[in-house]
């Protein structure tokens, strides 16, 4: 039979270790003291955000929420190596991106409360709306990075998705295109995995998400995505490959969902304690802080100080969202079609 | 006899079905250990085991696919999607060979399967979580729809959608998963997919809905007191539909309002009127009224109630009707 | 003015569009070099180039979905699929995403994107070949459809489809395309998305169609030598409907047929005879007829001229009526 | 970045080479006489079958044909590896596996004449019509594979499809799932290097259609498409791995369309005489020959045996089409459902 010569070992790139020890100093990129206080104050704010959210879900002020927990390496890491102009086309668990990216978390809650004007003014970041059904949202993310090539612009898209939206045709259809077009695009996946309670390995037989792009003949690279330097530095350099003409990029941001699926979910009833426990010491926030610690740019101080300006930046966000105005009914029939039908009319005539 | 909700007795429908026929299997998106995400399989793959209740990798065009491959080969592959916006993708696979496999074997190939879908919105879920999309399915060639309404009729309908040997796409009503219990016999019974239901017998007006709106329906009619003496239809199947109790009842009223929660153009409730033009229409004494959901994307929650046709709206509807 | 088939009316818009605006572009399989299966690209790859005709791989869902996201980035895709089976899997992108995206970003982003889909049967193609599923894109909130039926007709809703800022389906009558030729301008045209044609004026009977079918229902009335004042209505545009032009022909003639090559059961057919019911109920003096196709799968060419409506049956829906 | 160990290299696996010499004489099949001129015999067949189809389609009696040459090899050789109680699952331009099935040629004709009952008694070969939307009958062998395995069978399903299919999502999603679940399902790539006009390399960026392998954690084998022992060894060795419960196989046939796409095609619009001219060369039919020839098994006599004789059936086979009373109008109301409902019951009425 064939001799065939197949190696695939995709190393898990990591800079910073579970301890808070820089394990690749040549990799490490150059972060100012600065830079580095914004990714752990972004990262902590979006856990904030995130505990508050789930709050406001249980108390009835949500309607339902995806947490980020435990992704905010992949998702801080990742949104702060773009460029503003640069697009970003989410998913529904990309909060941390929203926020990064400078969306306002009132308008994040009030998305999750149910009231669509939550994803208003994303053309001022260049950011596509909260997109549910999975992977749908990929080949747009290759439309974006395609036109922008096409109009000779210098930006580049990133688009965010689950190890289980690798599973879709739609995953399938846009990351081939990305490939044959060779369009300015970064693939994010963020292997949490699970998809709700479907794990990992029952998802799909690769042994890896990312060597799938061996399939599409693209770029792939693995990442610790509890890791933020390393996600950044990876991140970053796809963006600065796709943006120079050199291809797409496929990243396996390797993480973990530290929640329930959503808040309608139950984790319990499909994964141990043990390994959400096992995943919890590898918790990137606290990773970041022993590092921070050890090069003398974390103390007490400055930890409450982020906190609480967190929770100060959240509550402000929480009272702005609990007092706006429900949304006026007539807002169904608008921005349906750049002219309203003269159907819709009528049915908008019929409803008032 | 043991009081349920819509949940329960589909949940015993599929037990009941799986016990009595192995080849009967159950596929979805966590359908497996986590029951589901309406917890309409909850305990099957306890009882069944892996090869029985089959969690899929999240590819919808996979699971209506592979199951029709299945089900030539001789399974009844019972398959779940989550929410109505997701089984878009599978319209593809249903017309072009699920509903046409029968024909394009010449009758040596058949495939019985049934597609299980959440319907319709009033849970306050996400978006693309609460489109009513029978029209797509109805407009299918060679595909059965089945809408029940509640527990009762719930069960039976899938007993009967389960044994049936074509593709049948069931539309269950999310909003009432939970929210009415009935009467179900324990025992498996079938109710027939040509059967509409006359729930209210009525000389005024025939009012005519399926689904989550029968209750809606019911609820309206109720706050109108007596009024009008007023038929009040389920359809149960959409197709094929039972045109028969549909056009003697509006023969009998000479007046209808319809009720449809998907938007308005070319919804089934066009269907509806133009049997009725084609085979009542001299006994019509006013147009009928169609009381729809609007051609606009169903809204995100907070606007979902404005969407969905309400009580007002109906009984609006039927007293343009009787005031014709 | 030049005598062009359909075919080459097509052609025209499509370059001059490319001319007037850099940001159109062409997408679809065998596009350029090749110049369409339909041969209606032909030449446009030569003049263009590799990034304005953009042969794609095979993925429909990749076409309709990467499109999405041009368009909304600043560019105008004009896609094609080879034939009607083959669009069925972009409906869940049509559904969810490019109907929606304008209401999802709050009116921030919008899609102009055209789907160029050769329409129905009559060519004698392969299975899949040659459906018509204009059900399903007029019942998708956030989308036009257009249906033209001429080589006059095309070129002006073309232009008018690719300016216009919504998602457009359009609907290429296949087997028209090089069927009979008509005095098209060279120079640049719009014809607009919401106005019916009323292509002869009568007095006894209204006949509806769009698409090929205005060919047949043409050849129909022929047939019948002026034996009623037939007013004969093409639609151009399915979504938005011209629905005065309809009620207000309905009204003066009081009897209606309608012609639709589609399936029956909830055709588009069944929203047409919706309106009429609802706003000239009072002046029908028989039912309105549907000529349609049956609810079977589209047969293969031996047997699709039984399926595809005809003359005979057109005219036999028209005795029918005025004999009521 | 990370130091990735990547080697790709899916050997073209040939046991015939051009020349008609066994390169390969350890992985030659032990084939008896027999077997080998029955794989002649067939690869002729299938190529006058061909011929004729062609003929047929100039002359108005076919309506449209896509013709299988230079892919004799990758149909033949894999038909016959294939046992009586597997299943094959085809798209539309497995004439060749039709034949070697045992399908009457007729038929085969009958169908591409428009009619529909060309179709018919499949299920005596285990076999699913045409499927002429590309890529879409993939996931119904995984399915009929997966039932199978269900059902405690024995057989296997293999299924065929092109280069360009490998483009949609439900090449995908199916193969995604017969990783997943382990089913005894052997995927045949018949690579013909063209999707109609679209050249292999525009279908996608990856080097190979093969390495798709990968991204679905299945064995992926490529073979010379144009040798009939090469793909009978690679088919029988991936069909019986698939029957002992080894899992599914994604093949690639790496093979040559040498006549256009379908008879409304023009392949001088895209693609060079010379390409035609080499792969002709490579005629698989040739090769055997050669290979018989130098095996003492072949002379002028037996040739003109074998080719009378696939004439003489497929003139047969034309003489049987041609005689076909057309279908019943009415047949299109037959087999919609198992029980005509109403609706379509007064509708035939109405046609009759
Ligand atoms: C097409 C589609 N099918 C099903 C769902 C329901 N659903 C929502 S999230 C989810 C799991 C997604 O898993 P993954 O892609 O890994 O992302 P994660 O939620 O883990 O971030 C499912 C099945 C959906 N939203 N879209
Ligand atoms: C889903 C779909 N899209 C488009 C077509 C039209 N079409 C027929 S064959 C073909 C090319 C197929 O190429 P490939 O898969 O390589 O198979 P080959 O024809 O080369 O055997 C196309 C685009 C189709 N039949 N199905
Ligand atoms: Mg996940
Ligand atoms: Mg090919």
């Amino acid at each position: 039979m064939p001799k065939n010569d197949i190696r695939i070992n995709f190393e898990l790139f990591q800079i910073l270790n579970e301890d808070g020890r820089i394990v690749n100093t040549r990799d490490m990129p150059q972060l100012k003291n600065d830079d580095i206080k914004r990714m752990y104050e972004l990262m902590v704010l979006a856990r904030v955000f995130d505990d508050t959210a789930l709050k406001l879900q249980r108390e009835g002020r949500l309607l339902t929420y995806a947490s980020l927990q435990g992704q905010e390496a992949s998702q801080i890491g990742s949104a702060i190596a773009l460029q503003k102009e640069d697009w970003f086309v989410p998913s529904y668990r990309e909060n941390g991106v929203f926020i990064a990216r400078g969306h306002p978390m009132d308008m994040l809650y009030q998305y999750w409360a149910g009231d669509e004007r939550g994803m208003d003014k994303l053309d001022s970041i260049n950011g596509l709306p909260v997109a549910i059904p999975v992977g749908s949202q990929i080949p747009h993310a290759v439309g974006i990075a395609w036109a922008n090539k096409l109009l000779g612009k210098r930006s580049v898209a990133a688009v965010y998705f689950g190890d289980g939206a690798t599973s879709k045709g739609d995953f399938h259809e846009g990351v081939n295109f990305a490939g044959v077009f060779q369009v300015p695009c970064v693939f994010i996946c963020q292997n949490n995995q699970w998809a709700i309670s479907v794990s990992r390995k029952k998802q799909t037989a690769s042994e890896t998400i990312v060597q799938k792009a061996i399939a599409y003949g693209i770029e792939g690279v693995l990442v610790d995505g509890n890791d933020v330097f390393a996600v950044f530095k990876v991140v970053r350099d796809a963006v600065e490959r796709a943006r120079s003409g050199k291809g797409p990029t496929l990243i396996e941001c390797y993480t973990y969902r530290m929640q329930n699926h959503t808040t309608a979910d139950d984790w319990k009833k499909y994964r141990s304690e043990e390994e959400v426990e096992r995943w919890k010491q590898k918790d990137p926030i606290e990773r970041l802080k022993k590092y921070m610690e050890s090069e003398g740019i974390w103390d007490e101080n400055y930890e409450k100080m982020v906190w609480d300006d967190a929770r100060t930046q959240v509550s402000e966000a929480t009272r702005k969202f609990e007092s706006v105005e429900p949304p006026s009914p007539l807002d169904m029939f608008k921005d349906v079609y750049g002219k309203l039908p003269p159907e819709i009319e009528e049915q908008r005539k019929d409803f008032e | 006899m043991t009081r349920m909700n819509l949940v329960q007795a589909i949940n015993l429908a599929l037990k009941q079905e799986m016990e009595r026929d192995s080849t009967v299997v159950l596929m979805g998106e966590d359908v497996g250990k986590d029951g589901g995400v309406f917890r309409v399989t909850e305990g099957l793959w306890q009882q069944f085991g892996d090869s029985r209740v089959i969690d899929t990798p999240l590819a919808e065009v996979g699971i209506i696919s592979v199951a029709i491959g299945m089900a030539i080969a001789g399974m009844k592959p019972v398959t779940e999607v989550q929410f109505d916006g997701f089984s878009l993708p599978m319209l593809d696979q249903l017309y072009n060979h699920a509903g046409r496999m029968r024909k394009r074997s010449q009758g040596k190939y058949h495939v019985p399967l049934v597609l299980r879908i959440p319907h319709g919105g009033g849970i306050r879920a996400l978006e693309h979580h609460s489109e009513s999309l029978e029209t797509f399915f109805t407009h299918i060639p060679g595909i059965k729809v089945v809408a029940p309404s509640g527990p009762y009729n719930a069960k039976g309908l899938l007993v009967s959608s389960i044994r049936d040997p074509d593709p049948v796409v069931f539309l269950e009503p999310k909003r009432v998963y939970r929210a009415i219990k009935e009467e179900v016999p324990e025992e498996e019974y079938e109710i027939p997919l040509n059967k509409a239901e006359v729930v209210q017998e009525g000389s005024d007006i025939t009012v005519i809905a399926w689904g989550a709106m029968q209750k809606i329906v019911r609820e309206a009619i109720e706050q109108l007191n007596g009024k009008y003496s007023i038929e009040i239809i389920d359809l149960l199947t959409l197709y094929p539909l039972d045109r028969n109790t549909v056009i003697d009842s509006v023969k009998k009223t000479g007046r209808c309002v319809v009720v449809q929660e998907a938007p308005r153009t070319c919804g089934y409730g066009a269907e509806l009127i133009a049997t009725i033009n084609e085979k009542a229409l001299l006994s019509l004494e006013a147009p009928v009224q169609r009381v729809t959901g609007y051609d606009v994307p169903m809204p995100l929650p907070k606007l979902e109630n404005y969407y969905i046709p309400d009580a007002t709206r109906i009984n609006k509807a039927i007293e343009t009707v009787m005031s014709f």
